[in-house]
């Protein structure tokens, strides 16, 4: 991604045409995490990988892991609480500034 | 990349993304589970067309894109209409030149679904281009800052159904999409909320099999426009069905199925006393509205279980 | 001339000419007087003579929207319309022309709403005029074909890559049998090979199109499409030069007829200049010289071959088959005066306004026209309202 | 440059006589402008078509007002001396469907010095299509009167017109067949 338009782009000659964005996902680029006033945190212990707070974030900040344990992804995260809120084990708690 | 299956369980939905984060939408927001769930169940190659709605502003404010697939937006009211081209000449140049034909896949808000866009939606059902219409209907313009649309319900106050002291929100009823669209005669339709994913990601998958248009009628909490905690938009959506407000059923072949049953249906002022937009409802002087939208659940319910029994 | 002498309307003969250059996509809604381009293209594809998706819109707007659609995904598209229906496609206009598109779009010249007319104004075109669609004029049915065609190959250009409106007047030619010569199919090809789309969607390399633009990148966006806009003129002449040796008819964005020497000129668009230039043919066998300037490129309106044209006059009396309410002056005369202010020496301007919603012109129009000029000239002042010809109430 | 006018109702095929007309003379190396002169008349309004024919190529795209002749598909239409005879050149020529014309018409021709010619265009129609079609016997009548383009031109384009349907060329071409033979000078 080192190529990206969003690292490239200086005047209006540098557009591409139509005003296309001519790359995927360059969104991540956006690091939405500072959007957030109070954060989830997991306690791994307690998870049993029921993938409910995985599915439901609107990001998606939560990252699946090969053996379908969960981690958040603090880049994106906006701290909306979802993921706290449909833990069946409450594993996830929101925690203020961190 | 091969037909899609019907699951059982959240573990057998496919870890691929093609919806990235550091998108714009609220926290809290609904809409992303719907556009997660279907770039997932419908098999590639697709194109993604979008109404001029949140999910349009907030997902692509150049130069940056939440969105891995190939994504089209014109204009507000003619979504249907500009995957009607994109559909059409797909078609023909398969048959012309053999280029490969992707699934189209629309995402339209209530906005640009139930109000300006519905001319163009009846025209693609009519003419049966090979589609899939996801509405996904906050039940307001939530774009524009929350006011009343067609998909509001009775009673909820918006910007422009306000809950003033002669009128307490709106008066009218919210359109019945699915019905219309079944009117059309095309071969699939469903609804679905985000806190049933798996019954949501198996009508996903069936409407990737099907060939013609199909309508899917999404339901989508907004902390914003609803007034409640963001964290809370799951657990207001659950309520939406368990309350039979937001009953969960699909049609096909000319059948009516109700897909999550429910037997013992919650008070409705549970899910009212949630949302701002619903909360004078359950004031005195709002009863006897409170009491004909419980009529209206209760009728609408009663209704689709006599179509369903009718198999 | 190269081809084969037909006769046709003009309607038809637009459609043949889109029906020739293999339109992969037709997106259209009847509306008088375009009916018969699409009802032709329609039979086209039903007995198998043109293989393309007709797709039958519900509206305007939604057939230009499906023709965005479908000029995304890499089809060569065609649609037409007229008068209310171009003004139910103006939202899409724009978007058309700023996501670069190459659609071709047939527009039967119609009057605006109210009262309700089906006849002739050139409101239409001038509603798209800012619009960023190339636009061409015809003069009479063989240009209505030729405009057709090349606009295809202008409009595809990869120096180009704009949409392109070919105008052509609603009855006076839509509905008018003139003889034409076609070209052969073979030859259409090979001026018009398959369309070679840039940047068409594509899932295996996946972009996003029109996405939201605040006012950190808005400006840029328009001023890239500002100066792609604007240097279509060398391409389109080009072009115009490449059909001339394969049809040997030669077409310029500016036409002229003896302006050479003449005080007065009149300047028109579309059918009218064949009945002006009549009037001046008239004239000529009396010893009275009246040049004639028309236009058949209107957009990128071409200001320094008009400049060139009308130099030597010394009163000009541009034409509009419309109004502009509250403007200094009807739309032609409006970019005709700031044309010209880059002009070393002006020539008198004067606007007239005629034949609206089908009101005919006549030789006799004309002639009051060249007085009227006459007269301008011997003030030497230009009267500051737009001159009525042909209507009731007015000498 | 030689300019006709055509009178009739709309659904008789005014514009086709017209067309036909200009298509016959552009086979035979004219240059020609056909224009229908219709607003959003339905079947059995007064409708007009223009027809106009030159060696040299045409640019005037205006309406005919001094026609060169006049031709009057629908009988009934022939009482309407004012209109239809307005503007007609003197020297010209009225081609009218009649079984024997209006005395108007007679006199109005008298007055122009212009030929009157007339067809039974009627009985014609009734005996080849069982039905009042009139415009293609009157296109016979008119080639015939003015003596413009060859009928054997016009019988082809007439042909190629209804060629789908063979039965109707057939009868298309026989009716201006009849129509040419029978039309009468007065």
């Amino acid at each position: 991604m080192s190529e990206s338009i969003v690292l490239k782009l200086k005047t209006w000659k540098d557009l591409p045409i139509g005003g296309v964005i001519p790359e995927p996902s360059t969104s991540l680029y956006n690091k939405t995490g500072n959007w957030r006033a109070m954060t989830p945190v997991l306690d791994e212990k307690k998870c049993i990988k029921c993938l409910l707070c995985w599915i439901h974030c609107p990001e998606p900040a939560i990252i699946r892991k090969d053996d379908d344990s969960v981690k958040i992804d603090y880049d994106y995260c906006k701290g909306c609480g979802i993921c706290a809120n449909v833990c069946p084990v409450h594993a996830i708690e929101m925690k203020l500034g961190v | 990349m091969g037909e899609a299956r019907f699951i059982k369980t959240l573990k057998e939905v496919p870890r691929v993304e093609h919806f990235a984060p550091g998108h714009r939408l609220c926290a809290g927001c609904g809409i992303p589970q719907v556009v997660r769930m279907a770039l997932k169940a419908v098999p590639d190659p697709k194109v993604v067309v979008n109404a001029t709605g949140c999910l349009e502003v907030a997902t692509t404010i150049f130069p940056y894109t939440s969105w891995g697939v190939p994504w089209v937006h014109v204009a507000f009211e003619n979504a249907a209409a500009v995957a009607s081209g994109i559909e059409s000449a797909f078609k023909i140049l398969e048959k012309k030149y053999g280029k490969q034909r992707p699934k189209v896949v629309v995402f339209g808000g209530d906005g640009g679904t139930f109000d300006i866009g519905f001319q163009a939606l009846s025209g693609a059902l009519e003419r049966g281009h090979d589609m899939i219409y996801i509405c996904y209907d906050n039940e307001a313009y939530m774009n524009t800052g929350i006011q009343r649309s067609g998909a509001t319900p009775k009673g909820a106050h918006t910007t422009t159904s306000p809950a003033g002291k002669v009128i307490p929100g709106k008066q009218e009823r919210k359109k019945n999409l699915i019905e219309i669209a079944i009117a059309h005669g095309i071969p699939y339709a469903a609804t679905m909320n985000p806190a049933f994913p798996v019954d949501m990601y198996n009508k996903l998958v069936k409407a990737a099999s099907i060939t013609g248009p199909v309508v899917l009628h999404y339901y989508t909490p907004c902390p914003t426009g609803w007034y409640f905690d963001p964290s809370r938009s799951i657990e207001v959506a659950r309520l939406a069905v368990q309350t039979r407000i937001w009953p969960l059923y699909e049609y096909e072949n000319g059948k009516i199925r109700i897909t999550v049953p429910v037997k013992e249906p919650k008070p409705i002022e549970d899910y009212f006393k949630l949302q701002g937009r619903f909360r004078h409802l359950l004031e005195p002087q709002n009863r006897e509205l409170l009491e004909e939208i419980k009529r209206d659940v209760e009728n609408n319910w009663n209704r689709l279980v006599k179509l369903a029994s009718q198999g | 001339m190269k081809g084969k002498l037909v006769g046709m309307n003009g309607d038809r003969a637009v459609a043949f000419a889109a029906k020739q250059a293999d339109v992969d996509v037709i997106s259209a809604y009847p509306i008088t007087p375009q009916t018969i381009i699409v009802e032709t293209l329609a039979e086209y594809v039903n007995n198998g003579e043109l293989n393309a998706a007709f797709i039958p819109v519900e509206s305007e707007h939604s057939a230009l929207s499906a023709a965005v659609g479908a000029s995304l995904a890499g089809a060569r598209v065609f649609t037409a319309t007229s008068s209310q229906g171009l003004a139910l496609m103006w939202e899409i206009l724009w978007i058309a022309a700023g996501l670069r598109t190459t659609i071709v779009m047939a527009m039967g010249n119609r009057a605006l709403s109210p009262n309700i007319n089906i006849h002739c104004s050139h409101d239409d075109a001038y509603a798209a005029r800012d619009t960023g669609w190339l636009q061409f004029f015809a003069e009479n049915v063989q240009e209505a074909y030729d405009l057709t065609l090349m606009a295809f190959r202008i409009s595809e250009d990869h120096r180009v890559l704009f949409p392109s409106i070919v105008n052509l007047d609603g009855f006076i030619l839509t509905h008018a049998t003139e003889g034409l010569y076609v070209l052969d199919d073979e030859d259409v090809k090979a001026f018009l090979p398959k369309k070679k789309p840039v940047n068409p969607i594509d899932p295996s390399k996946p972009m996003t199109y029109g996405p939201l633009d605040l006012f950190d990148w808005y400006m840029e966006h328009r001023r890239l499409q500002y100066a792609s806009f604007m240097s279509t003129p060398p391409v389109i002449k080009e072009v115009f030069e490449e059909y001339g040796k394969l049809s040997g008819r030669r077409y310029t964005p500016v036409k002229t007829f003896n302006v050479e020497g003449a005080e007065v000129v009149l300047m028109v668009l579309g059918s009218s200049a064949g009945t002006v230039r009549y009037v001046s043919r008239k004239l000529a066998e009396k010893g009275k010289k009246v040049g004639v300037v028309s236009l058949t490129q209107y957009r990128p309106f071409p200001v320094r071959e008009l400049i060139e044209a009308l130099s030597g006059a010394s009163v000009v009396a541009v034409m509009d088959r419309s109004v502009s309410f509250g403007s200094p002056g009807a739309q032609l005369f409006m970019d005709t005066s700031t044309a010209l202010l880059k002009a070393k020496r002006r020539p008198l301007l004067f606007n007239v306004v005629y034949g609206l919603g089908g009101r005919d012109l006549t030789p006799g129009d004309v002639e009051k026209i060249v007085m009227k000029a006459e007269e301008v000239l011997r003030r030497g002042e230009s009267p500051e309202e737009p001159v009525w010809v042909g209507v009731r109430g007015e000498e | 440059m030689y300019e006709v006018r055509w009178h009739g109702r709309g659904g008789q095929g005014v514009v086709t006589s017209s067309e036909l007309l200009a298509l016959a003379a552009l086979r035979e190396g004219k240059h020609v402008y056909h224009a229908p002169e219709f607003g959003p008349e339905r079947r059995g309004a007064p409708v007009r078509a223009y027809t106009r024919i030159s060696t040299h190529p045409i640019e005037l795209h205006s309406s005919i007002y001094t026609p060169d002749a006049v031709v009057v598909i629908d009988p009934s239409l022939q009482s309407e001396v004012q209109s239809v005879t307005h503007g007609l050149r003197e020297g010209g020529l009225l081609v009218v469907n009649a079984s024997t014309p209006h005395e108007g018409i007679v006199e109005a021709a008298k007055k122009l010095k212009a030929g009157l010619w007339f067809v039974d265009a009627y009985s014609i129609a009734m005996e080849v299509f069982g039905r009042p079609f009139y415009n293609t016997p009157m296109l016979g009548a008119f080639v015939k009167a003015s003596g413009l383009v060859s009928i054997n031109t016009v019988l082809d384009v007439v042909a190629e017109r209804f060629g789908k349907e063979s039965k109707l060329a057939e009868s298309n071409v026989q009716a201006v067949r009849k129509a040419y033979e029978t039309v009468r000078r007065l």
